[in-house]
């Protein structure tokens, strides 16, 4: 791959001045190649978590426990209303401080790399969303269908399991789509913390090479294609799970 | 044949976007007093050595600089939703004209800004942009650091007033176009008096709710070295000796900081959310 | 626009009343803020000097690494007094004023035994600051995770929590850290990479015109008048030889005029 | 001259052709009332006499102006027919009055005292006095729906086009928007109607018109159409509907 | 002994009493009709009886064992008692074959080869065989009311339970779920039917009850019933649906 675009993009740089440094020096296209796939890994597990705590979250918060549901409601209020960045900030300086590490002889490895730091405070910042957006689901689900389900004897589990969550999450699903796109464009937000995802990568690039104006068009159709397969994969889902006959 | 529809659903009412639903000011409250407890527990944890102050003591020494940053914060936050008001509603008024010519570009405007990570958009608009443009009249214009990433705030926020405006136009009902179209009104005079003053209810929530997202956005300016409330407590830490102590309270004090102005913010959307619910 | 002006930037700044000097806002003790906002320490030490031997107000801006330079040439500052390096690199784009005003290089800080080498670094992770022209010859030489940070709190409270073995920087930050008494058991381990004098810079096409001629007169009395000596006693950082070797080695031999 | 004459309008959307040949004509101060099944193309040959919806083939003229004529100044057209809808359709963000003035202030810039003494008298025609400063949400179908044939009138049309303006109301209320029409009839004004109210359309109009499938399958006067009717499938729908 | 034994049954939401002492007994075999006013408690007995909804006073027996006994396996009291309501509440992301085969396979864990062969013969009964594999969405109401009724019928219950079936369908899609219904009934099943379609209780119903305001006002054979009501109420809510 690398030999094959390389020369083309070298005589690019030579013609006309636009340096795409990572597309032909074998460094900074190594540099690149790992932003890509830092930057995939990040968005898949952090919208892997985000969901997670969905689904748990917005379980219970149908649960009769005022007490667990005041502690979830809480939980999606403060992160909800504060900017993701210093959620960030806060967790990998203020609680990775406290958090284990492991002496390596010498030198520490923290329990929590700063990836690590990123998709947990990714994660539970768009899961606050995801509750939302699950319980509402759940709550538009008609309830007569969920009795019908009681009078053929489901439990209550049962019901849930087979009748309840897959029409919320089929409800749920475009709003989901929504959060979900939004929550994988915030991690570029993990440049703060130095997790050399793509923008941090591409912002290395282009100041030990000055050539922010190409890097940037990267960077920007980078996320633009990541986005729209996101977007592309969650509607297709839609498409796939649409109940037949029930059409907008 | 009469069809039921339970699984009908208001996609905006399920937006991420919107405000949460369970909204409720005592347990703001509530949550204030859990961020200043574990204010008081970082505080107890710090074990400070004798003649340096305790890390409370230098927050509260250098809160009133992280104050004035987060003047900062609010000033440009308000301009940029001014900013992107008025241009979202011209491009969601564009993205609905009936010439091709001015509907794709308004189109492909909204969604790539929509789909542009923040912080991506604050790079190119404040390593691009220069920082004097010259004004037509030959004099020139100076555009600051934090000039230039209101500039980049608004064009998100813009993008999705951009769709509010577009799909609040859109939900108001064909008969409204119809009956105005037969009384010899022009498409524009038609916008103006009659589609318009109805979008402005539906719209309200959400906009907000954007300002909202905008408010808590603005911290992202540190990066690039404005001077608001975040920048500015780092600033301190740093002129405070660097101590790993002071981290916890002073970030702390910024989470509470914009909790306390974003979550009123919230309530209130939801409050009016809820009444134009009941009225229409 | 300011290049225009036959008098170049000097008269502009003379008109305007106030000279615009770019100063790192958070990098004690050259450039910090103090409670009250406004910014202090040697730079702007040095600043104020300009600024009163011009007689217009001073006007600090704070920049960072990544944009001092681009600041510079948009004419948004009039001067960088920024901890920066001179390189052949930069004064193609900037005009870097002679003499130097510090010198500093590269080096690591890092917990009491952890490192003892360069090579020590090799695949383990070290914090660093984002925009920092060495980063790049390290990683490329030692092969360390560089994880760079956005400013240099960050990156020491990195090293702090144990994310990072080592915290590279320059040295003549890393040693007023040490000499605070925050960082003990704390140790520069490894000597120097380079060493490299900081200038103060003015926009390339001023250099030969009278703001960088003013600029080199400023930049040399620094040194010549001991100024700088005053400043290192002045915030307690540890005295520099070649602070003291650039002084004697500039300064004028005025003993002739007790003669007369 | 008749003031709309309508020629030969053929009018599909798609593959579908909904109007197939269509004629008549309307005399100043006649009352036309057009029956027929659901489907058969009623309201798009109504929408069609305003402009609303264009036609493929065929005439319309309104005071012998062409309406297909693609230089034709639709504004033009539209101050002389006025058209109800079904869903009234009122303003929802302006009272009864306010409804009743935007077109006549915004549309023809006409002086907003005169307009308002106007709008008050119309409002009082269509017996709303007093419901002036209320807004739609407020009133009741039928009085929206006569808020609605006021704003119409605003604009001193010479013909008044009514589309099914009955069917979403509830019996009673029904009773009060016929009565309206009715008295507009009696005062001399041109009026289409699209009804399913056969005793109405009996006692107004002095020519029906019976639609099937996009062409005009029978006319005549109603006591004619009601009562011998000739064509098969005009008495089973009356059959059905009376 | 009576399969379905209901007595002096009392029940209130809140503070209101919508079941004021009921009693009444139904035998295997009988088809019973609840008939009554809206709002008269007819929807809430018959969910009483399946345990959607608990009682406050008095008992309910289905073969002799407790509903209201709070140590009850609901889920096999509901094994016997099948339940099908006015909103067939399909399970919109199942086939027809889906829907119906679910609780056997589900529930009872019965093999899924068997549960179909009997779900198909179902559907076949209730007339639907073809569709077994379309989704609900596009199926008719009647067609759905069928497959709901199917799907309670695979759980072999003992008495069925329909609660106004019929409401939400249009006149022509009432017939095939009335005969669907009528069909169970000839072949012995307990029914208890909660319905307006008066002559569908003569026909089939082998005793009446006419319920109001949360009391049986009159029972009886439904010759008896139509045609010779005592009391006042049952004569007035007759004269005006029949
Ligand atoms: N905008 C449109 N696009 C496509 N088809 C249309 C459109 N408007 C109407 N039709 C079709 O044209 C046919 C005639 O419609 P029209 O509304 O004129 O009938 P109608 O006689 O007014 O019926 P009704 O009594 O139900 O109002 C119908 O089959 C309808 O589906
Ligand atoms: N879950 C509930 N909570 C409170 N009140 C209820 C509830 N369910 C029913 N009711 C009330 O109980 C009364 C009887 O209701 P029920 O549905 O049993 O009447 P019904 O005879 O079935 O009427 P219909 O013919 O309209 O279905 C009504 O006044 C109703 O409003
Ligand atoms: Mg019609
Ligand atoms: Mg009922």
């Amino acid at each position: 791959m690398f030999s094959l675009i390389a020369p083309l993009f070298q005589r690019l740089y030579d013609e006309t001045g636009l340096n795409f440094i990572i597309f032909y020096d074998r460094y900074e296209y190594d540099r690149f190649v790992s932003g890509i796939a830092i930057s995939l890994q990040l968005i898949f597990w952090s919208i892997l978590l985000s969901l997670v705590i969905g689904v748990l979250g917005a379980w219970v918060q149908t649960s009769r426990s005022r007490l667990l549901r005041g502690v979830v409601n809480g939980y999606i209020q403060l992160f909800r209303n504060t900017p993701p960045l210093i959620q960030l900030l806060f967790f990998y300086f203020g609680l990775g401080a406290f958090t284990p590490q492991v002496d390596m002889g010498g030198y520490y490895e923290p329990l929590i790399s700063s990836f690590a730091w990123a998709i947990l405070s990714l994660g539970i910042f768009g899961g606050a969303f995801n509750v939302e957006i699950f319980r509402s689901g759940i709550e538009a689900v008609p309830k007569s269908t969920a009795e019908a389900a009681e009078s053929l004897c489901f439990s209550r589990w049962q019901t849930y399991a087979y009748i309840t969550l897959p029409l919320a999450f089929r409800i749920s699903l475009p709003a989901l789509t929504n959060n979900l796109v939004s929550l994988a464009k915030t991690t570029s937000l993990a440049y703060v913390i130095s997790v050399p995802e793509m923008t941090y990568t591409l912002n290395q690039v282009w100041s030990d090479n000055i050539n922010v104006p190409e890097m940037m068009l990267v960077l920007f159709l980078f996320y633009v294609i990541i986005v729209s397969l996101i977007a592309a994969g969650l509607h297709w889902l839609e498409k796939r799970l649409a109940l037949p006959g029930y059409g907008r | 044949m009469k069809t039921v529809r339970p699984f009908r659903i208001d996609a905006e009412a399920l937006s991420s976007f919107l405000p949460s639903r369970a909204i409720r000011g005592w347990q703001g409250l509530l949550l204030l007093g859990i961020f200043l407890a574990s204010l008081a527990a970082a505080q107890a944890q710090g074990v400070a050595a004798p003649q340096t102050p305790s890390a409370i003591a230098t927050l509260i020494e250098w809160m009133p600089f992280i104050l004035k940053g987060f003047v900062l914060n609010l000033v440009m936050s308000f301009l940029a939703m001014g900013i992107a008001t008025v241009l979202g509603i011209a491009l969601g008024m564009l993205q609905l004209s009936h010439s091709r010519l001015l509907r794709a570009p308004a189109w492909i405007i909204t969604h790539l800004f929509r789909n542009s990570p923040w912080l991506v958009i604050l790079f190119v608009v404040m390593l691009l942009v220069p920082f004097e443009v010259e004004l037509p009249g030959g004099r020139n214009l100076i555009l600051s650091d934090w000039i230039k990433a209101t500039i980049a705030f608004s064009l998100p926020v813009m993008a999705n007033v951009s769709e509010i405006v577009r799909g609040a136009i859109v939900s108001i009902p064909r008969g409204q176009w119809e009956s105005a179209e037969s009384l010899a009104f022009t498409r524009g005079q038609t916008l103006r008096w009659i589609i318009l003053p109805q979008c402005v209810k539906r719209a309200i929530p959400p906009w907000m709710n954007w300002y909202a997202l905008l408010a808590m956005a603005t911290p992202m300016a540190s990066i690039l070295g404005v001077r608001e409330a975040v920048g500015n407590a780092q600033a301190a830490m740093e002129a405070a000796g660097a101590r790993p102590e002071l981290l916890v309270p002073f970030y702390l004090f910024l989470l509470l900081l914009f909790f306390a102005y974003i979550y009123p913010i919230s309530i209130w959307t939801r409050a009016i959310e809820r009444k134009y619910a009941v009225e229409t | 626009a300011p290049a225009e002006a036959a008098d170049g930037r000097l008269q502009e700044i003379l008109d305007r009343g106030t000279v615009r000097v770019g100063v790192l806002g958070a990098f004690k003790p050259w450039s910090f803020p103090s409670t009250d906002g406004t910014q202090e320490g040697i730079e702007i030490d040095l600043a104020k000097s300009v600024a009163d031997t011009l007689g217009v107000n001073l006007e600090p801006v704070v920049v960072t690494s990544a944009n001092r330079m681009q600041f510079l040439q948009q004419g948004k500052i009039d001067v960088i007094i920024g901890g920066m390096y001179d390189t052949a690199e930069r004064r193609k784009i900037i005009g870097i004023i002679e003499p130097a005003y510090w010198t500093s290089g590269p080096t690591l800080m890092a917990k009491e035994g952890a490192i003892a080498s360069w090579e020590d670094i090799k695949d383990k992770p070290v914090c660093a600051k984002q925009g920092a022209n060495y980063n790049k010859q390290v990683q490329r030489e030692y092969g360390p995770r560089l994880v760079a940070f956005t400013g240099n709190t960050e990156g020491k409270a990195a090293l702090r929590a144990g994310k990072c073995v080592a915290w590279l920087y320059d040295d003549a930050s890393i040693m007023a850290d040490l000499a605070s008494g925050e960082w003990d058991g704390y140790e520069m381990p490894v000597s120097v990479l380079f060493n490299n004098p900081w200038a103060s810079a003015v926009p390339i096409e001023e250099l030969d015109k009278p703001w960088g001629v003013f600029m080199t007169g400023m930049a040399y009395r620094w040194q010549a008048e001991g100024t700088l000596l005053e400043l290192e006693k002045k915030w307690e950082v540890k005295p520099s030889d070649w602070l003291a070797e650039q002084h004697k080695r500039l300064e004028w031999d005025e003993s002739y005029l007790d003669g007369q | 001259m008749p003031l709309v004459e309508v020629h030969d309008v053929h009018k599909s959307f798609g593959d579908l052709e909904v109007l197939k040949g269509v004629s008549f004509d309307v005399r100043q101060g006649e009352v036309v009332c057009i029956i027929g099944p659901s489907g058969s193309g009623k309201s798009t040959l109504i929408r069609c006499i305003n402009g609303l919806n264009n036609i493929q083939q065929g005439s319309i003229k309104v005071e012998g102006q062409e309406v297909n004529d693609p230089n034709l100044n639709l504004l033009e057209l539209r101050k002389k027919v006025g058209i109800v809808f079904q869903q009234y359709n009122l303003f929802p963000h302006k009272t009864a009055l306010e409804n009743v003035m935007m077109a006549p202030v915004k549309v023809l810039k006409e002086p907003k005292k005169e307009v308002e003494e106007r709008a008050r008298a119309l409002i009082a025609k269509v017996r709303l006095g007093g419901k002036e400063d209320v807004y739609p949400g407020h009133l009741s179908g039928g009085q929206q729906q006569r808020v609605a044939i006021a704003r119409s009138l605003a604009m001193r049309p010479d013909v008044m086009l009514f589309d099914e303006v009955t069917a979403a109301l509830d019996p009673e209320t029904v009773k009060e928007v016929l009565l309206t029409i009715k008295e507009l009839a009696a005062e001399g004004m041109t009026c289409i109607l699209v009804t399913h109210e056969m005793g109405f359309a009996r006692e107004v109009a002095d020519h029906v018109y019976f639609t099937d499938r996009g062409v005009i399958v029978e006319h005549g006067p109603p006591e004619e159409l009601f009562t011998r009717a000739k064509d098969e499938r005009t008495q089973r729908f009356l059959s059905q509907v009376v």
